[in-house]
C-alpha cells in the first residue's frame, strides 16, 4: 500500500511540471494582457507600465520566473488586487468551499438514498419517476434555474433573500452569523444539488443494481439475513467501492468556485472573482489559481485510488 | 414412509423475459426425506437451480416470476408465506452453498464476519461467543489456522479453502437440508475430492438431509442415496442411485451414462445424444427430448409423458414406458 | 527422434514477470511453464493433464509462438518457431492451429460464422474466392453443420455448434497440428460427447493434437500419449497405457485416484491430496510436489528431483524412481 | 418620483441608520491613486473627497480647496485649502500633504491609474528620472496655500491636481521614493477627509461605512453608509425587495415601468457625460478615404439603433460630447442623418462598385469590413441593425465578438476594420476629443488643423474662448468623419423614497449628495 | 483466475440460451429491435427526427427572415402573425428559434462528432498499440483532464477569436472547443475496451489464423467497439448542446446575430424580459430541456439495446 501511493506520488510530478506549462501557455497566448486592458493610459504609459510588470519579457523567461517563485511557495502578486495572490485567493475560496462542501454533502446523501432506492426496485414506479426527475435536473440549464430560484423563492414568496452571503451590514457573530449565512445558502445550494444531484443518482443506481446482482448478495439472503442488512450491508457495500473513487474526483471542485451560481447568487466566492480577473487579464491570479486546480484534480485522482483501494480489501490486502 | 422433510409438489416456474416467457420449471415433483442424499443430474438449464432457488424464496419476485404448485416444509407450503416468514428458516433450516466459492462470498468482508452472521441472525449469539463459534466451524470444516482464516478476506483464499469457508457458513446453524448447488464444479479433481470427502462427512455427523445438484453423474454415484434425472425443466426420471445406474429408464438418462468416457473402458465412439437442449423459451408442448431420442416414435411428438413407477423405487417420465403405448 | 516428430519441445520455460515496488520494476515472475519438453508425433496426440494454473494453457500458447519464451526450443516440422520472422510464421500458421476453451468468446460476435472460416483461407490465399463456399461448407459439413448455419452469427448457435465452429475454422485450413485447449470443458455433457466424438474423427483423418485439458477421462479417450504437469512441469509422461495403467508418480496416482466414478458399487478407498497447489509465484523448493506428496521424505524438500526413464517412452519426475 | 412610499419594503424600512448604495466589483485597493477599477474609485470618493470638484453641470467646483488663483499664461495654479481641515482621525490637512500627494505621483515606481505627466508639472520628468528630489513646480507656500507651477497650460490641469489628497502622516510612513510596498499595503486601511469613514470591505459582499465628524461641510446626517455589491442579473430584485436604497440600471422603458410600478422608487434619469461609437481603422486603405467614411455612417440607421436600445432614453451622438456639457453646439455639425442613397452615391464616387453579389468591390477587392464589438445589450442591437443597413449600401459586415481586453489589444494589433465601444465619462470637452490628436490617436487618424485646434481648446480656462474653439473642431471633425458618433444616452438612478435629498448628477454620481442624505421613513 | 473459466458463468449461459430463440437477425438487427420495444427511448427518437426535421426545414416555410429587424414589431408577444413572438429588434422568434436549431444540433453533432474521431483515434491507438505510444497519450489525457475545463474554454475562448473569423463560422470554433476537450473520456474508454477485447480468445483466434493485421483491426477489433461509441457518442451530443449554452452564456458561444438555443436564453438574463416576456426565453429553454431530455433518453435506450448485459447500467 505505501510503495503504490509512493508510485502514485511519483508519477505525479511529472504530470505537475506538464500542467504548469500548458496553464502558463495558455495563458499566455490569450490575447491581451493586463496593461492592455486599460482604455486610458497613453502608450507612452503603457510601456512604461508593461516593463514595470516585467509583461515585456520573452515567454521562456516568463515561465521559468513564475516557475521558480512557484518552487518557493510564493503564488505571486494580484495585479489588479494588488495583494499577494494566496492572500486574495484565501479572500474567496473559503466561502466557495463552504457552499461546495455543503451541496456536496446533500447532493452525495440525497443521490445515495434516491438511487438505491431505486435500485432496489428497479422499473418500479418510484425508479420511473426518479429516472424522469433525474434527466430533468440534469437537463436544466445552470443560469436558468438559477434565475428560476430567484423568482420564485426571493421575489415572489419572499422567503430567502435573492444573493450574497450575509444580510446587509450584519455584525451576527456565532449562532446568528452561521444562520444568517444558512438562509443565503439556500437557493445557490439548492441549484447545485439540482444539478448534481442527478448524474450521481443514475451512477448510485447502476452501481447499486450491478451489487444487488452479485452472487454475495444471494448468500446473504440464503442465510436468511433480514432484508436491510443485506442491502446496507452486503449490497451496497459492494455498491460503494466505485463511488468512493468518483469522491475523490470532488476534491478540485470543492474550491473550483461554482461559476454561474455564484455570479448569479452574489456569493463572494471563487467562482465569481474567476471572470473578473480574466476579464482584466489578471495573469497571476489566474495561472496560480488554474494550476491550484489542477493540483487538487491530481491529488484527487491519488486519493481516489488509495480510498478506493483502503475501502477494498481487493487491493489494500494484496 | 414417514412425513417428508421437503416435497416439491408439481412445482413450475416460468421467468418473463425480453424474448417471452421462459418456462426454467414444471410440474416437478419429488421428496427429500430427513437425512437423505438427494442427487439432482441435469445438463445446463434444465432447472436444477431455479428448483432449489424456490425452496430457499431466492428466486425473483413476481411479475418477473411465476411459481405454481407447492413447496413443503414439514408440510407446511413454503410457496404460500410471505417473505418475513421464509427468511427465518433460510439458514437455519436450509441452507445452500453455491456453485462459485469466489463469487459467492463478500469480498468487502471478513470471512469470519460472514461467518458469524447466521449466528447472530438466528441463534442471537453475543459477538464474542459468535466469534468462538465460527472458530469452531471453521475448525470442523477441516481448515487448519482458523483464527487467521477469519480474520482474511475471500481473495486471500484459494477456492478450496472459500468452499470450505461457505459450508461452515451453511452448517452453522445446524440446518435439517443442505443444498448444495454444483459445489465442486468450479474446483480441480483433487480438490474435488476433499471437499466430497468433507460434505459427506458433515452430513454423517449431523444427520442434515442433502439436496446435491449436479452435472456430474460421477459424484451423484458417490454421493447420492436417490436421484432425480432433470429434463427442460421437467423431472424425467427419479431412483434410488442403484437403480439409475443399473437400470436407467429413460432414453435420456441412459444417454447420459453412456456419454461419458469412463476411465479404463475405452470405446471407439461414445453414444453421444444428438441434438440439443431446448431453449426454455421455445419448449414444445410434446416430449421435450423427442427430438433428440433414439427410440422416438411417432406419438411421442403429440404428448406429453408422466412419470410413471416402473419399480417400487423408481419412477420415469418416458411414453415408451407407458402401458397404453406397450399395449 | 524419429521422423514422425511434428512438434518438439525442449526446455521451454516462460516466465511472467510480477511488478511491484514504487518505480515499478520486476520483482519476481510467475514461473508458469518451467523446463517443459515433450514431443507431439504425426498421427498421435499428446494430452496435456493437470490442475487449474498448472501451464497447461501457456505451454499452448507459447508453443503456438503467441507468448514468447523465455528459454528452450520450439521446433514445428523442423522450423524454429520462435526463431522464424513475422512473414515466415504467418505463412506456417495455417500448419499450427488452436481450439479454445470458451466456443463464445473464440468467435467474433459481429461476423457470420461462414466469414469467419472462411477469411483465413483467403487471407493466406489457400482458396480462390469463387470456390470458398464451396470450400467451407465442405469443412463445416465434415464438423456436423450444415448450409443453413453459413451465415449465421455465433449467437444463434448452441454451445457445442459453436465448438464446431471453432474447429471448423481451424480444421478450414488444413492444420497439420491443433492445438485443443480444454475444448470440451464448457460444454454440457451430451454435446461433451459429441464434440470428443468429432476430434476421434479428425484424428482418423491424420490431425494431431496437443490435447490440453484437466479432465482425465477424455484424455484417456482420445490420446495416444499422456504428459501431467503440475506447477509448471511435466511430473510423468508417456503412452496411455503407462501413465493410466501403471501411473508411477504420487501426483498422477492422485489424480486418477480423484476422479468420481460414474458407478454407485465401486466405492473405493482413494488417496485424498492434503492442501492446494502452493502459487506458480513462489514454488516450493525441491520436489515442488512435496508439499502434498503422501510419500515425500526429508530429500524431496531439498533436492530438485531429475527425470527418470521407468521404461521406454515413460518418464517420471521423482525421487522414488531413483 | 415616487407614488406610493408605503410600498417601501418592511426589510428596508427596518434600516433607520443605515443608506445602502450599490456598486459592481470593488477589488479592494482603496486608495485614490492606485485602484484598477471604477468600482473601486466609488469607495475612494466616499473616503477622500477632492480638493477641487465639479458641479451638475461639470464646471469647477470648491469642495476642501476654499479658492483657486490661475495665473495670466495658465502656468502657474494657487490653491488655497479651508480653514481648519481634518483628515477623518482628526490630524491636521494641509498643503504639505497636497504637495505629498503631487510628488508622490511622480514616483517613477507608481503604477497607477493616474497619469500625472499630463499636467506637466515643471520638473515632474526630471524627478521621476531621478535627477532631483523633489518636484520644482510644487511649492508649499504656507500650511493652507499650494502653488504649482506648469510648463504648459491644460484645462483639464485643475481636476488632476485638485484630486484626492493622502495624508503624509498615514501613507508617509515608511514610504521611500521608488518602493511602494510599504504605502500600498494602506490600501485596505485607507484614510481620507471624505463624508464617510472607511469601515470595512467584506470580499464580495459588501463595503461600509460610517459618517466622518471632521468632514468640512459638517457630519452627515446618516450614521451608516454601505455600498452593497450587486450583478445586473439580480439588482433590480435585490432593489424590490428592500435590499438596496440606491441603484443604477441600464435605461430602457422596461425597466422604467418596473421601477415605476414598485411604487416606492424615485427615477433620476439624466444625460450621461460618455458616447458610445464606432471607431475606423485610418491604416486600412479603404478607410483612409473619406467618402468612404462617411459613406458608412450615413449608410447606419443610428436613430433606430437608439430607439431599439434605449427606447426613448438616449439619442443619436452628433457630438463627441454629452449633451448636458457647456461645449454642447451642434449648429452647422453635420448631424449625417440615415441616408442610404447618399450613402451609396458616396461609395459609387468613392469608386466601389456593386458586384454581382450585392458587395461592393474596387480593383478585385470587396468591401467587406470587420467589426470588433464586445458582448453587450447594446451590440446585440448594433450588430444585426449595421450588417442589415450596411448590405443594403452593398458592405458586407463581419462582426467579431470578444470580450473588452481581447478587443482593446486586437485594436492594438490593428487586425481590424471597426471597433465599437463606449468612452468613459468625460469631464472636460477635452477629454471627449484628446482621442483624435495626432500624438494620441492609436489608429493612425491624423489632422493638423485638428490637432492645432485640440492643444488651442486645451490651452486656455477661458469658457467662453474654449467653446467657441470647440464649436470649430466639431465642424472639422464632423466632415472629416474619423468615428462614427453612434449615441449619448441618458442613466438611470433610483433611490428608495425612504432616502431623501437625493440628486445624482453625471459628473458625482451618488457621491454629489451622499454628505446630505437623509432618511424620511 | 483459472478456477472460474472450467464453466461459463450462470448468467452468460442463460443469455446464450436466450439468443438462440431469436435466431436469423444479426446483432445490429436484434439491437434495433430491443430499441423499437422500448418505448420512452422510441418516443424520444421520434421527436429528436421531428426537431430535426422542423429546425431544416422550418425556417424555410417561416415567412420571416433571420436577420431582417424591424422597431416598430419589436417585443410582441405571441400572436397570429409571429406565433411565438418577436424580441427587442422584432424579429420572429419562431424562425430565430429554428434555425437556432440548426445551429446548436450542430454543434452538438460535428463537436461531438469530432471529439469522437479524436478520442477514438487516440484511444484505440493507446489500446492496441501500448508501450510508450500508450504512455504518452493517456498521459496527455491526464494532462487535459488536470486543467479544469471551464478556464480552459473560456481561455480557448478568447484565443481562438484572435483568428479572424466571423460569428457565423465561430461556432465551428466552438465545436472545436468542446471537442478538444471531450476527447479525453472516450479515448480511455475505448482504450479500455481495445485492452479488453485484444486480449479476449477471438482476438487470439486472429493470430492464429495469421490474418492480416488490417484485417484484425478493421473486421474483428474495431467493429466491436461500436455499440459504446454510439452510446457515448448520443450522450456527448446531450453534453455539448448544454456547454453551448453555458458558454453562449458567458459569452463564449455562438455570438449574436447568428442564433443559438443558448444565446437566445440569454435574454432570460434581464430581469424584465424574464419575468414578462416568457416567450423570448422559454421556447429556446424548453427546446434546450427537451432535446437534453430526449437525447439522454434514447442514449440510455441505446445503451439497453446495443449491449443487453449493461442493461439499466447509468452513466455520469
Ligand atoms: N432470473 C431469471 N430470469 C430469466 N430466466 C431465468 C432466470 N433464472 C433462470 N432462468 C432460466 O431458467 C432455466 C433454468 O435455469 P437453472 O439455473 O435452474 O438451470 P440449471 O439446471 O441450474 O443449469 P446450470 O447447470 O447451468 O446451473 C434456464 O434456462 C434459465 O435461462
Ligand atoms: N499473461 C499472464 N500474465 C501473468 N501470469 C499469467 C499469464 N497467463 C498465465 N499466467 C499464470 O501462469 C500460471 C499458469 O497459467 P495457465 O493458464 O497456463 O494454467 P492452466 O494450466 O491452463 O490452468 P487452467 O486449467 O485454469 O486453464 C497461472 O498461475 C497463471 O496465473
Ligand atoms: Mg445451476
Ligand atoms: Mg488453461
Amino acid at each position: 500500500m505505501r510503495t503504490y501511493v509512493l508510485r502514485r506520488l511519483l508519477g505525479a510530478i511529472p504530470l505537475l511540471f506538464g500542467a504548469s506549462l500548458l496553464i502558463f501557455l495558455v495563458f499566455a497566448l490569450t490575447p491581451g494582457d493586463f496593461i492592455d486592458g486599460n482604455i486610458n493610459l497613453t502608450p507612452q504609459r503603457a510601456a512604461e507600465l508593461k516593463a514595470l510588470y516585467g509583461l515585456d519579457r520573452p515567454l521562456w523567461a516568463r515561465y521559468l520566473g513564475w516557475l521558480s517563485q512557484l518552487l518557493h511557495g510564493d503564488l505571486g502578486f494580484s495585479l489588479q488586487h494588488q495583494i499577494p495572490v494566496s492572500t486574495l485567493l484565501g479572500q474567496y475560496l473559503w466561502s466557495s468551499f463552504l457552499l461546495a462542501l455543503v451541496s456536496l454533502l446533500l447532493y452525495w446523501t440525497l443521490s445515495l438514498a434516491v438511487g438505491v432506492l431505486a435500485a432496489v426496485r428497479p422499473y418500479s414506479w418510484f425508479d420511473r419517476v426518479v429516472t424522469l426527475l433525474v434527466f430533468a435536473a440534469m437537463s436544466f440549464p445552470v443560469f436558468f434555474l438559477c434565475l428560476l430560484l430567484i423568482k420564485w423563492f426571493a421575489v415572489d414568496l419572499g422567503w430567502l433573500p435573492v444573493g450574497g452571503m450575509i444580510s446587509i451590514g450584519s455584525n451576527a457573530t456565532g449562532w446568528d452569523y452561521a444562520l444568517d449565512v444558512a438562509r443565503h445558502m439556500v437557493l445557490p445550494v439548492l441549484t447545485l444539488v439540482m444539478l448534481q444531484a442527478g448524474g450521481l443518482t443514475r451512477y448510485v443506481r447502476a452501481s447499486m443494481l450491478d451489487a444487488l446482482a452479485m452472487d454475495c448478495v444471494r448468500t446473504a439472503r440464503a442465510k436468511g439475513l433480514p432484508e436491510r442488512v443485506v442491502i446496507l450491508r452486503h449490497a451496497l457495500r459492494n455498491a460503494l467501492l466505485p463511488l468512493i473513487a468518483l469522491l475523490g474526483f470532488e476534491l478540485p471542485g470543492l474550491f473550483a468556485g461554482a461559476i454561474v451560481t455564484e455570479k448569479i447568487f452574489n456569493w463572494p466566492g471563487v467562482g465569481h472573482i474567476h471572470i473578473d480577473t480574466l476579464a482584466a487579464r489578471d495573469y497571476p491570479v489566474l495561472m496560480s489559481f488554474t494550476l491550484l486546480l489542477a493540483v487538487l484534480t491530481i491529488v484527487g485522482n491519488l486519493l481516489a485510488d488509495v480510498l478506493s483501494a483502503l475501502a477494498d480489501p481487493r487491493i489494500r490486502l494484496r | 414412509m414417514s412425513q417428508p422433510l421437503i416435497e416439491f409438489d408439481r412445482l413450475s416456474v416460468q421467468f418473463a423475459t425480453e424474448q417471452g416467457v421462459a418456462r426454467a420449471v414444471q410440474d416437478v415433483s419429488f421428496a427429500i426425506q430427513a437425512g437423505e442424499s438427494v442427487a439432482v443430474v441435469g445438463e445446463s438449464g434444465c432447472g436444477k437451480s431455479v428448483t432449489a432457488l424456490s425452496l430457499m424464496g431466492l428466486l425473483p419476485p413476481a411479475p418477473a416470476c411465476r411459481l405454481g404448485g407447492e413447496v413443503r416444509l414439514d408440510a407446511a407450503n413454503l410457496l404460500a408465506l410471505p417473505p418475513a416468514a421464509w427468511r427465518p428458516l433460510r439458514g437455519r433450516d436450509i441452507a445452500m452453498v453455491f456453485q462459485e466459492p469466489m463469487s459467492a462470498l463478500n469480498p468487502v468482508l471478513s470471512v469470519g464476519e460472514q461467518l458469524m452472521e447466521p449466528l447472530l441472525t438466528h441463534r442471537q449469539l453475543s459477538p464474542a461467543a459468535a466469534w468462538q463459534q465460527a472458530i469452531a466451524l471453521l475448525q470442523q470444516v477441516g481448515i487448519a489456522r482458523p483464527e487467521a482464516i477469519a480474520a482474511s478476506y475471500p481473495h486471500q483464499l484459494s477456492g478450496g479453502m472459500l468452499q470450505r469457508v461457505m459450508l461452515a457458513i451453511a452448517i452453522s446453524c445446524q440446518p435439517r437440508l443442505l443444498i448444495a448447488d454444483e459445489p465442486t464444479t468450479a474446483l480441480d479433481v483433487t480438490i474435488q475430492a476433499q471437499i466430497l470427502d468433507l460434505l459427506r462427512r458433515l452430513q454423517q455427523a449431523s444427520g442434515m438431509a442433502l439436496l446435491l445438484i449436479t452435472h456430474d453423474l460421477g459424484i451423484v454415484a458417490e454421493m447420492a442415496d436417490r436421484v432425480v434425472v432433470m429434463y427442460a425443466g421437467r423431472v424425467v426420471e427419479t431412483g434410488s442411485v442403484r437403480d439409475i445406474f443399473r437400470h436407467p429408464q429413460h432414453p435420456y438418462t441412459q444417454g447420459l451414462l453412456a456419454s461419458r468416457p469412463v476411465p479404463g473402458r475405452r470405446l471407439a465412439r461414445l453414444a453421444a445424444i444428438p441434438g440439443q437442449v431446448p431453449s426454455p423459451l421455445a419448449l414444445p408442448d410434446h416430449c421435450a427430448f423427442a427430438e433428440r431420442c433414439p427410440h422416438a416414435r411417432p406419438a411421442c411428438l403429440h404428448r406429453q409423458p408422466v412419470l410413471q413407477a416402473t419399480s417400487p423405487t423408481q419412477q420415469a417420465a418416458c411414453l415408451l414406458l407407458s402401458t397404453e403405448e406397450a399395449a | 527422434m524419429s521422423d514422425d516428430t511434428l512438434l518438439a519441445v525442449n526446455g521451454l520455460v516462460k516466465h511472467f514477470p510480477l511488478h511491484g515496488g514504487v518505480l515499478g520494476r520486476q520483482t519476481g515472475a510467475v514461473r508458469a511453464v518451467d523446463d517443459v519438453s515433450f514431443v507431439v508425433r504425426r498421427g498421435r496426440s499428446l494430452g496435456l493433464v493437470g490442475e487449474s494454473g498448472s501451464g497447461k494453457t501457456t505451454v499452448g500458447r507459447t508453443v503456438l509462438g503467441l507468448h514468447q519464451k523465455d528459454a528452450g526450443e520450439v521446433r514445428f516440422a523442423g522450423h524454429d518457431l520462435h526463431a522464424l520472422d513475422k512473414a515466415a510464421l504467418r505463412r506456417l500458421r495455417p500448419q499450427l492451429q488452436l481450439v479454445f476453451q470458451d466456443p463464445l468468446g473464440s468467435l467474433n460476435p459481429r461476423l457470420r460464422v461462414g466469414d469467419a472460416i472462411g477469411e483465413a483461407l483467403l487471407a493466406h490465399g489457400l482458396c480462390p474466392r469463387e470456390a470458398l463456399r464451396e470450400r467451407v461448407l465442405a469443412v463445416m459439413a465434415s464438423c456436423g453443420l450444415g448450409e443453413e448455419h453459413y451465415s449465421r452469427y455465433p449467437h444463434e448457435f448452441s454451445g457445442g455448434q459453436r465448438q464446431r465452429v471453432g474447429i471448423a475454422r481451424a480444421l478450414a485450413l488444413q492444420p497439420a497440428l491443433i492445438v485443443a485447449d480444454e475444448p470440451v470443458s464448457a460444454l454440457d455433457v451430451s454435446i461433451q460427447a459429441q464434440i470428443i466424438n468429432l476430434f476421434a474423427d479428425l484424428k482418423q483423418q491424420g490431425v494431431s493434437f496437443l490435447f490440453i485439458s484437466h479432465d482425465l477421462a477424455v484424455v484417456e479417450h482420445l490420446c495416444e500419449d499422456v504428459a501431467v504437469m503440475y506447477l509448471g512441469q511435466i511430473v510423468e509422461q508417456g503412452s496411455r497405457e503407462q501413465v493410466f495403467g501403471q501411473p508411477r508418480h504420487p501426483y498422477t496416482r492422485a489424480l486418477l485416484s480423484a476422479i468420481p466414478v460414474a458407478d454407485p458399487d465401486a466405492r473405493r478407498e482413494r488417496v485424498v491430496l492434503q492442501g492446494e497447489p502452493p502459487s506458480p509465484a513462489n514454488p516450493p523448493a525441491g520436489c515442488r510436489f512435496h508439499t502434498r506428496c503422501p510419500q515425500a521424505t526429508a530429500q524431496c524438500a531439498s533436492v530438485v528431483p531429475v527425470v527418470h526413464r521407468v521404461a521406454a517412452g515413460h518418464q517420471v519426475r521423482c525421487h522414488l524412481m531413483a | 418620483a415616487a407614488t406610493n412610499p408605503s410600498a417601501i419594503p418592511a426589510q428596508a424600512k427596518a434600516r433607520k441608520d443605515t443608506i445602502v448604495g450599490a456598486i459592481s466589483a470593488p477589488q479592494g485597493i482603496f486608495n485614490p491613486y492606485l485602484f484598477s477599477n471604477g468600482w473601486d474609485e466609488n469607495v475612494t470618493e466616499v473616503i477622500f473627497g477632492r480638493l477641487v470638484g465639479l458641479d451638475a453641470q461639470g464646471k469647477l467646483r470648491a469642495e476642501q480647496a476654499e479658492s483657486w488663483q490661475v495665473s495670466k499664461d495658465g502656468l502657474q495654479y494657487t490653491l488655497k485649502l479651508r480653514k481648519g481641515l481634518k483628515f477623518s482621525d482628526g490630524s491636521p490637512f494641509t498643503a504639505d500633504d497636497v504637495a505629498f500627494t503631487l510628488t508622490f505621483l511622480h514616483d517613477p515606481a507608481y503604477d497607477g491609474g493616474t497619469d500625472i505627466s499630463l499636467a506637466k508639472i515643471k520638473g515632474g520628468d526630471a524627478y521621476k528620472a531621478g535627477k532631483a528630489s523633489s518636484v520644482e513646480g510644487i511649492k508649499v507656500l504656507n500650511p493652507q496655500t499650494i502653488q504649482i507651477t506648469v510648463t504648459e497650460p491644460g484645462a483639464t490641469t485643475l481636476q488632476l491636481i485638485g484630486g484626492p489628497v493622502l495624508s503624509r502622516a498615514w501613507y508617509g510612513r515608511g514610504y521611500q521614493p521608488g518602493k511602494l510596498d510599504d504605502l500600498r499595503q494602506y490600501s485596505s486601511k485607507p484614510l481620507g477627509a471624505g463624508p464617510y469613514i472607511y469601515d470595512k470591505f467584506v470580499p464580495g459582499q459588501e463595503v461600509r461605512f460610517h459618517a466622518n465628524p471632521y468632514y468640512f461641510a459638517g457630519k452627515p446626517a446618516v450614521p451608516n453608509f454601505i455600498y452593497r455589491i450587486t450583478s445586473d442579473a439580480t439588482k433590480l430584485q435585490l432593489f424590490q425587495t428592500g435590499e438596496t436604497d440606491l441603484e443604477g440600471f441600464s435605461i430602457n422603458a422596461d425597466n422604467i415601468e418596473q421601477l415605476k410600478a414598485l411604487g416606492f422608487a424615485n427615477l433620476n434619469i439624466y444625460n450621461s457625460s460618455d458616447y458610445s461609437l464606432i471607431e475606423f481603422n485610418h491604416n486600412k486603405p479603404a478607410l483612409k478615404d473619406v467618402r468612404v467614411r462617411q459613406a458608412l455612417t450615413y449608410a447606419l440607421d443610428r436613430k433606430k439603433l437608439v430607439d431599439v436600445v434605449y427606447q426613448g432614453y438616449g439619442s443619436v451622438a452628433t457630438l463627441p460630447l454629452s449633451p448636458v456639457s457647456w461645449a454642447y453646439d451642434t449648429k452647422g455639425v453635420n448631424p449625417y442623418n440615415f441616408d442610404p442613397a447618399k450613402a451609396a452615391a458616396l461609395l459609387d464616387q468613392a469608386g466601389w462598385k456593386l458586384g454581382s453579389d450585392g458587395i461592393r468591390e474596387k480593383g478585385g477587392q470587396k468591401l467587406v469590413v470587420t467589426l470588433l464589438a464586445t458582448k453587450s445589450l447594446f451590440n446585440d442591437a448594433l450588430i444585426p441593425i449595421a450588417k442589415e443597413n450596411f448590405k443594403r449600401v452593398g458592405v458586407e459586415l463581419r462582426p467579431e465578438v470578444s470580450d473588452f481586453n481581447a478587443l482593446l489589444a486586437k485594436r492594438k494589433a490593428g487586425n481590424f476594420d471597426l471597433a465599437t465601444f463606449r468612452t468613459s465619462g468625460l469631464n472636460d470637452p477635452h477629454d471627449g476629443v484628446a482621442r483624435f490628436r495626432s500624438t494620441e490617436n492609436e489608429v493612425g487618424y491624423k489632422n493638423a488643423q485638428v490637432d492645432k485646434l485640440i492643444n488651442a481648446g486645451n490651452g486656455t480656462l477661458d469658457i467662453g474662448k474654449r467653446k467657441a474653439i470647440y464649436h470649430q473642431l466639431y465642424q472639422v471633425l464632423a466632415n472629416d468623419a474619423p468615428l462614427i458618433l453612434l449615441a449619448n444616452r441618458k442613466l438611470l438612478y433610483v433611490n428608495s423614497s425612504r432616502i431623501g435629498n437625493y440628486q445624482p448628477d453625471v459628473f458625482n454620481g451618488i457621491f454629489g449628495s451622499l454628505p446630505k442624505l437623509k432618511i424620511q421613513y | 483466475m483459472s478456477v472460474l473459466s472450467l464453466r461459463l458463468p450462470w448468467r452468460r449461459r442463460q443469455a446464450e440460451l436466450a439468443s438462440l430463440a431469436s435466431a436469423g437477425r444479426t446483432p445490429w438487427q436484434q439491437a434495433l429491435a430491443r430499441l423499437w420495444r422500448n418505448r420512452p427511448a422510441m418516443l424520444a427518437l421520434l421527436f429528436l427526427a421531428l426537431m430535426v426535421v422542423a429546425c431544416v426545414a422550418g425556417p424555410w416555410l417561416l415567412p420571416w427572415d433571420l436577420e431582417t429587424t424591424d422597431a416598430l414589431a419589436a417585443n410582441h408577444a405571441p400572436g397570429a402573425t409571429h406565433w411565438l413572438g418577436t424580441d427587442f429588434l422584432g424579429r420572429d422568434i419562431l424562425t430565430r428559434l429554428l434555425h437556432a436549431g440548426r445551429i446548436s444540433l450542430a454543434v452538438g453533432l460535428v463537436s461531438v462528432v469530432l471529439s469522437v474521431v479524436l478520442g477514438y483515434v487516440l484511444g484505440a491507438l493507446a489500446g492496441y498499440a501500448g508501450g510508450w505510444l500508450d504512455g504518452a497519450i493517456m498521459r496527455l489525457a491526464d494532462l487535459l483532464m488536470t486543467i479544469p475545463s471551464l478556464p480552459l474554454l473560456i481561455i480557448l475562448g478568447a484565443l481562438l477569436s484572435e483568428l479572424q473569423v466571423a460569428p457565423e463560422q465561430r461556432i465551428y470554433l466552438v465545436m472545436l472547443m468542446l471537442s478538444l476537450l471531450g476527447w479525453t473520456n472516450l479515448a480511455r474508454i475505448i482504450r479500455g475496451q481495445v485492452q479488453s477485447l485484444r486480449s479476449r480468445d477471438f482476438m487470439l483466434a486472429t493470430e492464429v489464423l495469421g490474418l492480416p493485421l488490417w484485417r484484425r483491426l478493421l473486421v474483428h477489433l474495431l467493429p466491436n467497439t461500436i455499440p459504446t461509441l454510439i452510446v457515448v457518442a448520443t450522450t456527448g451530443v446531450a453534453g455539448a448542446i448544454l456547454n453551448e449554452s453555458y458558454l453562449s452564456y458567458l459569452g463564449l458561444g455562438v455570438v449574436p446575430p447568428t442564433p443559438s438555443w443558448g444565446n437566445m436564453m440569454d435574454t432570460a438574463n434581464s430581469f424584465v424580459d424574464f419575468q414578462r416576456r416568457p416567450w423570448l426565453w422559454m421556447p429556446p429553454g424548453l427546446a434546450i430541456f427537451a432535446t437534453v431530455i430526449a437525447i439522454n433518453v434514447l442514449g440510455d435506450g441505446l445503451r439497453d439495446a446495443l449491449d443487453p448485459r449493461l442493461q439499466a447500467r447509468g452513466a455520469r
